[in-house]
């Protein structure tokens, strides 16, 4: 490590992996519990495919490779740093996703409950806001629908983070 | 310098990306979208509303009004709809 | 079932346990999303046992049989009625817990975020306040210590469901 | 009617449970409890403070002004701390 590069202002594990393949939650969690004693809380949160009552067949999800890893880990660098996490694991996969499979996964472990709600929250809506990834529906009888539009919802969730 | 496009923006440009040469008084992000969108019809089409077009600057979230600076790559994509 | 019970105002498959057992999370998920296409966010809690900087050698969790069911199950309903949720499964140990081991676990799913996490939230702060369990610590150097007494935050966390 | 105790105020009534015949002028949670504690040295600690002490009539939680009614089951104990 570079002896000049400024020391992290948080202590958590913090891990961001973009992948294709699916993951598994159990070993995720025990990564950031397992050989330790001072863990008292992990929030899971795990985003799926919906098939929007039958429309779908699939998300294709695109990402904009590199830039995709680095937003995420400097969302959950502040994360990190204003939460007293113990670790925080953040996996999103790219291309085609079934409906009923995973899209997304963030684990956040603390001491205490609070923190590891308000940051696995925290995580998700600026991962829906700022991380860059784009979904296209494909439907259900064949035809490539279009993409996916941004909601305007994501943007007030994002906002409720910012200190006033 | 690198321009890469993602999205309905990627299919609009019809390229992934390309490189290319900055002219002169192209200084800002939006005067090179302005510049771009005058290439053709598919770079017209992508850049036809480009209040909702979103940037990057080396892999950073910027503002229109950023300066392109010294960057080595730029991309333009819709908002973003992961997770 | 009785014709004349009333209809719950609710969907959600409620699933509420009491048992000295560990339990497996990824299977806890699969149980509420397996079969499905409507499910689009889970949020899991996993409350595990710390040993507090090393002064705990393991926790004793008493609880009421019959009321934890019961006293937990009416939580559950309430979450259940107040958000749109798919399924919810709360599971509470009781007996002796090594630091490091699991404790509790909430799992709440739906098909947007805001719900499940809220549900798994509520879920907790309620649990803490209300379930007829509680917690004798035992002191590494072997002395039985005394009952972890309850905090104040715990109830103000739980007042902030409170709907004005 | 059957009287459950848990936790410390288990430990020192030094009892899980009991069964009392509920004596004339006893309507009330807390009258059952000063009546409780006026029994012997163990009673009397567990509840030297009432204030704190939590109750369940037929196992749903109650306030200590609550009428005991026709509950069968009662149940002492400290505020809770699971989860």
């Amino acid at each position: 490590m570079d002896k000049t590069a400024p020391k992290p202002d948080y202590d958590a594990a913090v891990s961001v992996r973009v992948q294709a393949d699916d993951f598994d939650i159990t070993r995720e969690i025990a990564t950031l519990s397992e050989g330790r004693r001072d863990v008292g809380a992990i929030v899971t949160f795990t985003g799926l495919c919906r098939d929007e009552d039958g429309r779908l067949s699939a998300l294709e999800l695109e990402h904009y490779p590199g830039m995709a890893e680095a937003e995420i880990g400097r969302i959950a660098e502040e994360a990190a740093a204003r939460w007293p996490l113990t670790g925080l694991t953040v996996i999103h996969r790219f291309g085609r996703i079934a409906p009923g499979a995973n899209i997304v996964l963030v684990v956040a472990a603390s001491r205490h409950r609070r923190a590891a709600f308000e940051a696995a929250d925290f995580l998700m809506d600026f991962l829906k806001t700022r991380a860059p990834f784009w979904k296209k529906e494909h439907l259900a009888e064949g035809a490539e629908s279009g993409w996916v539009e941004a909601k305007a919802a994501d943007d007030s969730d994002a906002a409720r983070w910012v200190k006033n | 310098m690198k321009i890469r496009y993602f999205a309905w923006v990627r299919e609009r440009v019809g390229l992934e990306e390309e490189e290319i040469e900055l002219p002169a008084g192209v200084a800002s992000v939006s005067e090179l979208m302005a510049w771009l969108a005058a290439r053709d019809e598919g770079y017209a089409a992508a850049f036809a509303e480009p209040e909702v077009i979103r940037v990057a600057l080396d892999q950073f979230h910027v503002e229109h009004e950023a300066p392109l600076g010294g960057a080595s790559e730029v991309a333009f994509f819709p908002p973003m709809t992961g997770g």
